[in-house]
């Protein structure tokens, strides 16, 4: 972690001794010179806004410039997915969650396939935990480099953005060779994947990892010594460690606050503890260390990409199992048991135990976590889905009071928030 | 089997309900109602314990109506790595209420305000206990319940006028519409219908 | 009954020679300089952005700035699947809108309501406000964005300043709906899958 | 060589004349189709509660005074510049000397500086 080399005393509020950020008392202007204090004015930084990154709709109570008070409204992307999942079979709910983070779509896609198959107690075969564990890091990848970019925007900076995007088009490209959709992949099935990569998709992404971090770097090198940029976010929206564990924040979120806790280092899933990369951690939990944490984590998923083609086994990338993955079309056509297996399938989905299952997994914004309820029918009971963004959201009224307007904004960004997981 | 579930029978006895693992691995402990706010708090504060992080706070209702409706708590501890699904079973017949833990985890804020969206179980002593997800002055009900129809209740054409005829209040809490009256800057039909209390009721047309 | 304007197809027989000029000369400066106002709700926001951005780059044809205030825009790009509890804003940013003014609807879910055949959203944002291009896809591709902006162009190239209907303000009436509450229905009744997703267990 | 300021004068009468014909135009020929809602202030769609008419605190308004003095400041030092960098024609044409143009400028930045150094010691640029 570069130690942070640019401090700035600080005009805005910033942190007393203790690491707590100073709350301008209410009315501080009143008692000291009561005829100067101005009203405060209730505004709306609405569902309809350009720095809200989607229809998130802040109303804040302004003294002037400093926020006083911040009431977030979400639901405005409220979609109802839980409910639709009641009514889908387990497969039928992987391209419902394309559409919950739809800046990491493949993450979202390996978190529901693997809590339906933690549920069902099936083994992915080797070759699919290796593609998993790829699609799980260009998601990162992309999510961060759209967090990087409208970020950057909102901060005033306009080139990092159409950098993050072109790089974003390269990720977008290989999806699109994988899976068909630059967007929504629905990459997974339960006990597999829906295909296996093409010929040109192992060097495509070799060449990415090779290429990626001179952008970043060059992102980097406007953006993290840039006194501009330095200024606006160090300070800024500081969270303790106690807090952030309080707040139930995840992902960079907490690991800005010098909480060293992934779920892929604590609770390993798809072989994670056999790649070496390592997690950066914050230490002042303030915007400047998110971004540091975020531009870090950039790296090292490109790290883990190159390791992962490296080492890409070969053999099937679905379990053999009839019951759960659709026979090949030559053996369904054929093959009378096949085709029972392959109707049975399509008509009346995959069959899950009686149970509950919960499984977290480290997804950009944080720990998206699957949970799946079932009565022994091919469709769950109860679809709950952790939403890391929507709980980091939560600590924003926390993390902005006392700050100025433009320092919300800051922080608001800093956030990561994607409105389609917020609301569900 | 988690041990914390044997320290909690020995520190709550009868309180403690039935313990089962799931299918994932994690042990679940169904806790009676009352005790529930005590045992998440000893949970968070034992040192041997220490669930410091709260996950997720969710609900489910079974599709056979008999089974009471569970609010489920994710509990984890970061530095043991361990991690405890707390359950409360509510009869559907009687009231579906529960302890806030708001005050235990600042995180629990907006999950029970989800959970009492979506399910209609109330959380005591919440601190600003509204809905979340739909609009405050939502009609149909309780989304996630069984017995709601996926379209929702209304017709069609009923939902869109409903949705685009809300009176300007209906889109702020009772909060920022207090705000605002502190500052003498509701407009007075504003302040009539706050008064007469209609902030729910949409104007009909017929 | 609510009238639904037809545009007619007046440019070829414009009855007068001199207007026929200024329609051309103002239908084709419309048309180049569309300010797009980016109602970007869902993942249709994102292929938007990525329109947006340099691979393909909206600004070719006009696009160039995005009007973040309807005050300044001229079309309204629903980007994304838009639910119940957004409806009024939608209505309220088209209305604020000055004219004239063309709204175009990204997406399945904004143009029919897609996969969300539910409760919580509206099944096509023209029970709401009047759509002149729908472009299908899920997300559309940039490339399907950008065909359905031709469109409009072709659209705007097609209108005549004859034409009053055209710029009028449909506004909200009483009844509080845009169309007839029949339509409204037969509009939002499910189609295709979502006919059998009536069964919970 | 006629008259130096025919040509400014010009300038001044093009602009003029283009401002008015732009915003004239627009104003006449465009559409202009009033609505309840249309007129109402936009607030990202939302119905917007209470006025925007409030009693702001005065450090705004010091700021915009400070920013008042010293923007003038430097927009006497543009002409200035012109002659003072120009070629040394001017000088030679019977205008002021090279060194009194410095030292009167000098003496109007001293007046300036005194006046920033008191406010700076008064704490005006201190922001909360």
């Amino acid at each position: 972690m570069s130690k942070r080399t640019l401090e700035f005393e600080l005009a805005t509020p910033g942190v007393d001794a203790q690491g707590r950020p100073i709350r301008v008392p209410l009315g501080a202007a009143a008692t000291a010179a009561p005829e100067l204090a101005g009203e405060h004015m209730l505004i709306n930084l609405g569902p309809q806004h350009p720095a809200t990154h989607g229809v998130l709709r802040l109303v804040v109570e302004l003294d002037g410039e400093t926020v006083v008070r911040v009431i977030p409204h979400v639901g405005y992307l409220h979609s109802g997915f839980e409910k639709l999942g009641e009514y889908r079979h387990y497969n039928q709910i992987i391209p419902l969650t394309d559409r919950t983070d739809y800046l990491a779509p493949m993450s979202n896609n390996v978190g529901v396939a693997l809590a339906a198959e933690r549920l069902m107690g099936i083994e992915v075969t080797p070759r699919c935990k290796v593609l998993r564990v790829i699609a799980c890091e260009m998601s990162r990848v992309i999510s961060h480099l759209v967090w990087l970019g409208t970020t950057s925007i909102d901060l005033g900076a306009f080139t990092p953005f159409l950098w993050a995007f072109q790089q974003r088009e390269r990720v977008y490209n290989l999806q699109e060779m994988w899976t068909g959709a630059r967007l929504t992949t629905s990459l997974t099935r339960v006990g597999g994947l829906m295909a296996d990569i093409p010929a040109g998709f192992a060097d495509g992404l070799r060449e990415f990892t090779r290429t990626f971090p001179d952008t970043l770097n060059e992102i980097d090198g406007v953006l993290t010594r840039n006194a501009v940029w330095a200024g606006r976010t160090q300070g800024v929206g500081v969270m303790s460690a106690a807090d952030a564990i309080n707040h139930s924040l995840s992902g960079p979120m907490l690991r800005a606050s010098s909480v060293p806790y992934d779920v892929r280092k604590d609770k390993p899933y798809l072989d994670y503890e056999t790649y070496e990369f390592d997690v950066p951690v914050g230490e002042h939990g303030d915007v400047y260390d998110r971004y540091l944490v975020r531009l870090e984590e950039c790296r090292q998923s490109t790290r883990i990409l190159a390791q992962a083609i490296d080492r890409l086994p070969d053999g099937p990338i679905n379990v053999a199992d009839p019951r759960v993955i659709l026979p090949p079309k030559s053996r369904a056509m054929t093959d009378m048991e096949a085709m029972i297996y392959h109707f049975k399938q399509v008509m009346e989905g995959v069959k899950a135990p009686v149970g509950e299952a919960y499984v977290g997994i480290e997804n950009p914004k944080g720990e998206l976590g699957n949970y799946f309820v079932s009565d022994g029918t091919a469709k769950p009971v109860r679809w709950r889905i952790r939403p890391p963004a929507f709980i980091n959201l939560s600590a924003l009224p926390t993390l902005a009071e006392g700050h100025l307007l433009s320092d919300l904004i800051a922080i608001n960004a800093s956030v990561d928030i994607v409105m389609g997981e917020v609301d569900r | 089997m988690n041990p914390s579930v044997e320290a909690l029978r020995a520190a709550f006895g009868s309180a403690i309900g039935r313990a089962t693992v799931a299918r994932d691995g994690e042990t679940i402990v169904v806790v009676a109602a009352p005790h529930a706010r005590d045992v998440l708090r000893w949970l968070r504060d034992t040192p041997g314990h220490a669930y410091a992080y709260l996950v997720d706070i969710t609900a489910v209702e079974y599709r056979d109506r008999e089974r009471p409706i569970e609010v489920v708590y994710f509990l984890r501890s970061l530095e043991r790595r361990t991690d405890l699904r707390v359950k409360i079973e509510l009869a559907p017949q009687d009231e579906l209420a529960v302890d806030s833990v708001v005050s235990l985890w600042a995180g629990a804020n907006w999950l029970e305000r989800e959970v009492f969206d979506m399910f209609g179980v109330t959380f005591r002593e919440h601190p600003d206990l509204r809905r979340i997800l739909m609009w405050e002055t939502y009609a149909e009900g309780n989304p996630l319940r069984k017995e709601f129809p996926l379209r929702g209740r209304f017709s069609r054409a009923e939902q869109v006028r409903q949705a685009l005829a809300a009176n300007p209040e209906a889109h702020y809490s009772l909060d920022e519409l207090s705000i605002a009256d502190a500052y003498h800057e509701l407009p007075p039909d504003m302040r009539e219908r706050l008064r007469k209390g209609e902030r729910g009721k949409i104007p009909h047309s017929e | 009954m609510k009238h639904v304007i037809e545009t007619k197809q007046v440019a070829g027989q414009s009855p007068n020679w001199l207007l026929a000029r200024l329609d051309d000369l103002v239908n084709w400066s419309r048309a180049n300089s569309l300010w797009p106002m980016p109602f970007g709700t869902a993942c249709c926001a994102i292929e938007f952005m990525a329109t947006a951005a340099s691979r393909f780059d909206f600004a070719r044809f006009g696009m160039e700035r995005q009007a973040f205030s309807p005050r300044q825009a001229d079309v309204l790009i629903c980007a994304g699947r838009l639910p119940f509890k957004l409806a009024p804003v939608i209505r309220t940013i088209y209305d604020q809108m000055p004219q004239p003014k063309w709204v175009i609807s990204m997406g399945a879910c904004a143009s029919s309501g897609g996969i969300f055949d539910n409760y919580a959203m509206v099944q096509g944002i023209d029970t709401i406000v009047p759509v002149d291009v729908y472009v299908p896809g899920c997300p559309p591709r940039p490339e399907g964005l950008l065909y359905g902006v031709l469109l409009l162009h072709k659209k705007i190239k097609g209108e005549s300043l004859l034409d009053r209907g055209l710029r009028e303000e449909q506004v909200l009436d009483e009844t509080g709906l845009r169309l007839a509450p029949e339509q409204i229905d037969e509009i939002s009744e499910p189609f295709g899958n979502s006919v059998h997703q009536f069964r919970s267990a | 060589m006629h008259q130096p300021y025919i040509a400014f004068l010009l300038l001044l009468a093009f602009v003029a004349a283009n401002a008015v014909l732009l915003i004239g135009l627009s104003h006449f020929a465009a559409p202009r189709k009033p609505t309840p809602t249309k007129s109402a202030p936009y607030e990202s769609g939302m119905p917007p509660l209470g006025s925007a008419h409030e009693r702001f605190s005065v450090k705004f308004y010091l700021v915009a005074m400070l920013f008042i003095v010293f923007d003038i400041e430097t927009v006497f030092l543009i002409p200035w510049g012109t002659i003072y960098f120009a070629d040394s024609s001017a000088a030679s044409a019977g205008g002021p000397g090279m060194g009194f143009l410095l030292a009167e400028m000098l003496v109007f930045l001293l007046i300036l500086f005194v006046g920033y150094v008191y406010v700076w010691k008064r704490g005006a640029f201190e922001w909360d």
